[in-house]
């Protein structure tokens, strides 16, 4: 068990990908406080902001690192990670586990935008609320999050899911805007409410929302009303208005939307 | 006192456009940007006269403009203020990850300031951006 | 004999006309032809407010100061940032934001341009879907349908209508002027009727605020028609052969929604954005039909809920449509070099703004790097302002996170910013006392002409950021 | 044998005591490389970087003392281009495509290209004054009027892409071959190459026209490339080439379909073998990701539609149009493997070196960066047979690589890299290591003597990724393949003198108004624009 400990508040954003037990394995703590890390356009290293202490028995396989204290500026940290844990006490910055191969984030605060951007195994548990893009595809790509599993107990913003192609996010709170847009492949599970467009322009995959939906996006046509649905091992019950879409985009992505939760989509039942 | 729940657009005017030509800190520019534009029947339903005072306040701030009469009708309970510093006081500025704040179809009510001026721009800078 | 200067470029907004005739009498402008009244307004009015004298900010009051100590004081500002900011451009030329480039890198800064606040997320959209676009010109030639969406070319681009869409005349095109007038007769009867039937019977008559959604017959004949499709009537809508009005922050669903009826699907709806379906499907008849079609879109569509997905929708219902028929799309800019910004900045870090040179190489990724997410965060501390008014123009919270940290200001006029900044370097107007490179909406370079001379010791902004960047070097070299 | 450089060029001796000496011994010494036919730089390009992102945030150059930052992969920005061609030891390179009306664009650009010499094509074969031209067969008013856009656009040669098709794609339409009608013009294909060919002869234009066939990535298309350069067979005189058919890899498709695909190269090598009045580049063909872009607007259309990629699509009011797909070239391809053993076959079964030149059309067929590949592959049959290996069953089955044992001496890949490109350009100071010649030398860290290209491909291709040294008008500008210093080259374009040119009156003025959206004083280029021209001045016949 490694622990940083930030000596003091950030102001200017600060990029640290090196925080990762792939990295970490097997380094000293002189080695680990040489570490390059970014303030703003200022080269620093990890020993000039974090009080560092190095628990024994570290072996490279199960090394974890604990961050207690304010990085909610810190961004980049676990990207690429493949082995071992993060546990972050507070809150947290944008891109947190991106790229991510493989072990387990958990974040006990808030985490910024980007959470799990483009990973692609592994697992990221955010106990409060997470930014924007969570499981995003980057700028012009179509390579969103490709497997692993995303949980966020508290609320996501928008775009969850943005060309996601494979893997599981869970969000318990409830969602912005065009969670799962342009969605490929993989499964999208919102306990709360949607603020609406879910699943626009999706091709394939599942979306399940339990709450509230302003509205379903007029290019989705309704298929049936469903008792439950399977999320991986796990049954939610209904009933859901199921929908294929989007069909603007000749796409086959199914979207559950709970019945009880919805009178407003009542009309939808005639075309049964 | 009579309140309204309205749609906030703001956006370009030819005026505006204008007015900006002459100077930000010009009569035409105050004239053209320190205004809220409005459907006659929403003046109405205010109880005022064109001209006069309103506030006009969204999740993110107030503003006190003028209140005109739209030319261009009916577009009932969407109102419109061009973009300047006006503008700018009630403006949403969250961007979820997009850069682009929201700038229109913003949630707003409005209400009759009768006791309250509008402000000229170097008030309204030191109101709301001077350094201590 | 008064010298008149032909093929002058208009350094307004993004129509950017070029054949603007200027009189000048001893180095003042005089007379202005062909412009708009926003364009006569500049040449006429651009010496207004204007302050020549750098200034300096000295216990809380901007005091005059010579050029040298005001970029010494900008250099030694943006060397020791270590997140600067800097912002604008879309009012420069190609040649200064060259030079704010090279700047932006030397100092590790964030360089952004106003599309961050206009067209950003059209750029995000592109950089998902693609676009199918033109120059100006083939539009003028060959569209026979021009639709106007969430943009007011009336009021923001006065001369685009008839310099290049549909009272323009083309090689295969002519103009739909003669349609508008015998429709204005028609508006103008009706109301002056209105108004003697009100008159008469003392109280309003008028049609109550309900609307009129049947499609017009011009709409159907040969030839060019004009569509706008907005949530409010502007000057524009009344201009054009059909209005189609939708409810705030719907255009989205609208946009998908004609994408499933140009493939000629059903809807499960009976009516979208307020509109009825049998509505839609006129309309996407009509997009089908044309020989050549054109979709602007402007701010209503980027700044609404659902922002570039809204642009997203746009760009895929065009690319679908080239499947029926030929259409193509263009986004109405704004400032009249905000194109010329976003193709500088792309030439040199191979992105078009909100570019991250804090680690020494092009990073990009707006909602991160942007400058209004950045300002709100309070990440930044210090900035540069160039022909540009953040503090009249971002939201109250990012302007006050602004003025908070050492500002330098680069502006012909005195403005909002201007009167926060810690120091002001006055330019020369460029356009108009320096010459330069500027880029049309549509992507086509055009020269911007020197007419008159600046005033004393008012240098251009290339110049100006010369001489910031070269002093900036010299603090570099000195700190290692 | 020692080279003497001074103030830039080659002379023939220098004192040894006050020069500063490389030892090149044992190194390979080649002039600096040239491309023919490379987009680098203007409005296409630059759309192609703004579209892709993704494309760049990985593939990244930092700031240095001597060097300024910018982006790479298939679409590098501007000063990247500049620093990585010098890396291989190239000093000259030619970007093909300009939009006459965005000509300041691609001129902005070049100017922020540094450590190259370059030159830009103005894209005329859809222009609609040419077609009225043609269509009235007024070649000398046409002539006229091509001179005034050289000037105009500080170009350097004729380029002809799909000859009619770019003005038809105006209204969503193509032409389907050489004597088919364009809309609303009634001139053909064959008038526009010959018309133009005629044209480029009159003008004595340095290069010849460079022509991108019609039916470009069409299976079957072949023909239109045999077709294309017979339809100017008569307009050679003796041994000067009147035609360039560039990246002749993506018109020599046999086949009626993308099942039956397949290489069309014999066909036409063997033309080529018997005829000297056409040249050729390869646009060779890397398995890569990379980014397609051409003014074939049409064809980029297809594209689309057989990938499903993002699509950018830009026309230019009465000059051409344009495309951009990005697109993924894979080994198991059947067609994309197919397409790699043309250009290949293209290369080597051509037998003149100075008739076919290599290029991968970039970004068309991968990045200019992966040159050194293509050296290896035309090196070494080890080196092919090890890619052939790799690829599609079918496609292996169908290349004619196998039969092939010819293998590029050195003396041969610098003529398809430098010298062949240089004398087809007729740029005379360019492509050789005689004195009065340019110093643009590249020195490569393999002993040519002592190497076994065929067995020690690898060795060669890193020695070509690397320069030793790369030597730009006489200044040292690479070392070991680090950029010591920053150079901006120079910018030719071809200013012709007609004894007739094109008057300039209120009735041009005014057509100019009618035809583009710009005043006719706002469209020239003025010379002080460029920050380095270099203009060759050019007798022309009329």
């Amino acid at each position: 068990m490694i622990t940083l400990s930030p000596k003091h508040i950030f102001k200017v954003p600060v990029e640290a990908e090196c925080i990762s037990p792939d990295v970490f394995a097997e380094k000293s703590t002189k080695e680990i406080a040489m570490l390059q890390i970014w303030e703003g356009n200022r080269k620093r290293t990890i020993g000039d902001f974090f009080k560092i202490k190095h628990g024994t028995d570290s072996s490279s396989e199960e090394i974890t690192i604990r961050i207690s204290g304010d990085v909610g500026k810190v961004r980049r940290i676990g990207a690429g990670m493949s082995i071992g844990e993060i546990i972050i006490d507070g809150d947290i910055g944008m891109h947190l586990g991106e790229e991510m191969e493989g072990g387990i984030i958990t974040v006990a605060g808030n985490a910024g935008s980007w959470v799990g951007s483009m990973m692609k195994n592994g697992t990221i548990e955010v106990k409060g609320n997470a930014g924007d893009y969570v499981g995003a595809a980057y700028r012009g790509s179509t390579r969103g999050m490709g497997g692993g599993t995303v949980i966020v107990h508290g609320n996501a913003g928008n775009e969850v899911g943005c060309f996601m192609r494979g893997g599981l996010i869970k969000v318990y709170g409830s969602v912005g805007e065009f969670v799962g847009i342009h969605m490929r492949k993989g499964t999208i599970f919102v306990q709360g409410n949607s603020e609406g467009r879910a699943g626009a322009e999706m091709t394939g995959g599942k979306i399940v929302v339990c709450g509230w939906v302003p509205s379903i996006v007029p290019t989705f046509t309704i298929d049936s009303i469903r008792p439950k649905v399977k999320i991986n091992e796990e049954t939610i019950t209904g009933p859901f208005y199921m929908f294929f879409g989007d069909l603007a985009e000749d796409g086959n992505g199914r979207l559950y939307v709970s019945q009880t939760q919805n009178p407003h989509l009542a009309f939808y039942e005639k075309y049964l | 006192m009579p309140k309204l729940k309205v749609s906030l657009l703001t956006g370009r005017t030819i005026d505006q456009g204008k007015g900006k030509e002459f100077g930000k800190l010009s009569e035409e520019y105050w004239k053209s940007v320190a205004i809220c534009e409005m459907d006659p029947n929403d003046i109405k339903e205010l109880g005022i006269r064109e001209n006069d005072s309103i506030k006009i306040t969204t999740d993110f701030g107030s503003a006190v403009v003028r209140a005109v009469k739209s030319k261009r009708t009916p577009h009932p309970k969407v109102v419109f203020i061009p973009y300047g510093p006006w503008a700018s006081l009630i403006m949403n500025p969250r961007t979820h990850g997009t850069g682009m704040p929201s700038l229109k179809g913003i949630p707003a009510e409005i209400e009759p300031a009768p006791k309250e001026r509008v402000l000229s721009l170097p008030e309204l800078l030191k109101e709301h951006y001077a350094r201590e | 004999m008064v010298p008149v200067i032909s093929g002058v470029t208009c350094p307004v907004c993004g129509s950017f006309c070029d054949d603007i005739e200027l009189v000048v009498k001893n180095n003042a402008i005089t007379d202005v032809k062909n412009a708009c009244a926003v364009g006569v307004a500049k040449f006429l009015n651009y010496t207004n407010h204007r302050h020549v004298i750098p200034l300096i900010r000295k216990n809380g009051e901007l005091v005059e100061t010579s050029l040298d100590e005001a970029v010494r004081k900008s250099a030694e500002i943006l060397v020791d940032a270590t997140y600067p900011i800097l912002y604008g451009w879309s009012s420069t030329s190609c040649e200064a934001i060259r030079v704010g480039l090279e700047l932006a890198e030397e100092v590790g800064g964030v360089i952004d341009n106003t599309s961050t606040i206009c067209h950003g997320p059209s750029i995000l959209s592109i950089q998902d879907i693609g676009i199918s676009s033109c120059t100006l010109g083939q539009l003028r030639h060959r569209a026979d349908i021009v639709i106007y969406w969430g943009s007011n070319p009336w009021s923001a681009h006065p001369r685009h209508i008839e310099r290049y869409t549909a009272f323009s005349t083309g090689r295969f095109q002519a103009t739909a002027w003669r349609g508008y007038l015998s429709r204005l007769g028609a508006i103008l009867t009706k109301k002056r009727l209105m108004r003697a039937v009100n008159l008469v019977l003392r109280r309003d008559v008028s049609a109550p605020p309900g609307i009129d959604r049947r499609l017009p017959y011009s709409l159907f004949r040969k030839g060019r028609k004009m569509i706008v499709v907005d949530v409010r009537r502007t000057r524009s809508a009344e201009l054009a052969d059909y209005f189609l009005q939708v409810e705030p922050n719907s255009d989205y669903e609208l946009l998908q929604a004609f994408r499933m009826l140009i493939r000629d699907e059903e809807l499960d709806v009976d009516e979208v954005a307020g509109v009825p379906v049998e509505i839609l499907e006129e309309v996407a008849d009509i997009m089908i039909g044309c020989e050549l079609g054109i979709l602007f879109f402007g701010l209503g569509l980027t700044m609404t809920k659902g922002k570039l997905r809204n642009i997203d929708a746009a760009l895929s219902l065009v690319r679908d449509l080239n499947q029926r028929t030929k259409f193509l799309i263009m986004p109405m800019r704004g400032h009249f070099n905000v194109t010329g910004a976003n193709v500088v900045f792309t030439w040199q870090t191979g992105y078009p703004y909100a570019v991250d040179f804090s680690q020494g190489f092009p990073r990009y990724n707006p909602g991160e790097t942007s400058m209004i997410d950045i300002l709100c965060r309070g990440e930044s501390d210090a900035g540069l302002i160039i022909a540009s008014d953040p503090v009249a123009h971002f939201p109250r919270e990012a302007a006050q996170n602004l003025v908070k940290n050492p500002l330098i200001v680069i502006d012909p006029e005195v403005t909002p910013t201007s009167l926060m900044a810690d120091v002001v370097i006055p330019s020369a107007f460029v356009g108009i006392e320096v010459e330069g490179t500027a880029y049309r909406m549509d992507h086509v370079p055009l020269p911007l002409k020197k007419v008159v001379e600046p005033p004393e010791n008012c240098l251009s902004d290339v110049e100006i950021l010369q001489r910031i960047l070269r002093e900036a070097r010299r603090i570099r070299r000195r700190y290692n | 044998m020692d080279l003497a450089i001074r103030n830039g060029r080659i002379v023939e001796r220098v004192d040894e005591k006050k020069a500063e000496v490389i030892d090149a011994s044992g190194m390979l010494v080649m002039p600096g490389g040239v491309d023919i036919h490379c987009h680098i730089a203007g409005a296409e390009v630059n759309s192609g970087r703004l579209l892709r992102p993704e494309d760049h945030f990985r593939d990244v150059e930092v700031k240095t003392a001597v060097t300024r930052s910018g982006v790479g992969y298939s679409i590098p920005s501007t000063f990247t281009t500049g620093y990585r061609y010098a890396r291989m030891g190239y000093t000259t390179v030619m970007n093909p495509s300009m939009p006459p009306l965005e000509a300041r664009h691609t001129h902005e650009e070049l100017d922020d290209t540094p450590m190259v010499d370059k030159a830009t094509y103005p894209l005329l074969g859809d222009w609609w004054f040419v077609l009225e031209h043609l269509r009235d067969g007024q070649i000398e008013e046409c002539a006229a009027h091509v001179a005034w856009m050289m000037s105009a656009t500080k170009g350097y040669a004729i380029k002809i892409v799909n000859p009619g098709g770019l003005e038809a794609w105006g209204f969503g339409r193509n032409v389907k071959n050489l004597d088919d009608s364009v809309p609303y013009f009634n001139v053909t294909p064959r008038e526009i190459v010959r018309g133009l060919c005629k044209v480029n002869k009159l003008l004595n234009m340095p290069h010849t026209i460079h022509v991108h066939t019609n039916n470009l990535g069409k299976p079957g298309n072949y023909i239109t490339a045999l077709e294309t350069m017979k339809c100017v067979e008569d307009l050679a005189e003796g041994k000067r080439p009147v035609i360039h058919i560039t990246h002749c890899q993506f018109c020599a498709f046999k086949g009626s379909d993308w099942q039956t695909m397949s290489s069309g190269a014999e066909e036409i090598a063997k033309y080529v073998n018997h005829h000297d009045h056409v040249t050729l580049d390869m646009g060779q063909v890397i398995f890569t990701d990379t980014t397609t872009m051409t003014a074939d607007g049409p064809f980029q259309y297809g594209l689309y539609n057989l990938t499903g990629n993002k699509w950018v699509n830009h026309d230019v009011e009465t000059e051409t149009s344009s495309g951009i797909v990005p697109f993924r070239y894979k080994r198991k391809s059947a067609v994309h493997a197919t397409q790699w053993s043309i250009g290949l076959e293209l290369a080597l079964l051509i037998k003149d070196p100075w008739k076919i030149y290599m290029t991968t059309d970039h970004p068309n067929g991968g990045p200019f960066t992966a040159y050194p590949n293509i050296i290896a592959w035309l090196m070494s049959r080890v080196a092919r047979k090890k890619t052939l290996g790799k690829i599609s069953k079918r496609a292996r089955r169908k290349s004619l690589l196998p039969s092939i044992d010819r293998e590029l001496s050195f003396y041969e890949i610098a003529v398809v890299t430098r010298a062949g490109q240089a004398k087809a350009l007729n740029l005379t100071q360019k492509g050789h290591l005689g004195v009065g010649a340019d110093a643009d030398i590249a020195v490569y860290g393999i002993n040519p003597e002592q190497i076994d290209p065929s067995k020690k491909y690898k060795t060669v291709r890193r020695a070509f990724r690397r320069a030793a040294y790369t030597i730009k008008d006489g200044e040292i500008v690479v070392k070991n393949g680090q950029i010591v210093k920053s150079v901006f080259g120079k910018t030719f374009w071809v200013d012709v003198k007609t004894s007739l040119p094109m008057e300039v009156n209120d009735d041009l003025k005014q057509k100019f108004r009618e035809y583009w959206t710009v005043e006719y004083e706002n469209y020239p280029i003025p010379d002080r624009f460029l920050h380095f021209p270099a203009p060759i001045p050019v007798k022309a016949e009329v």
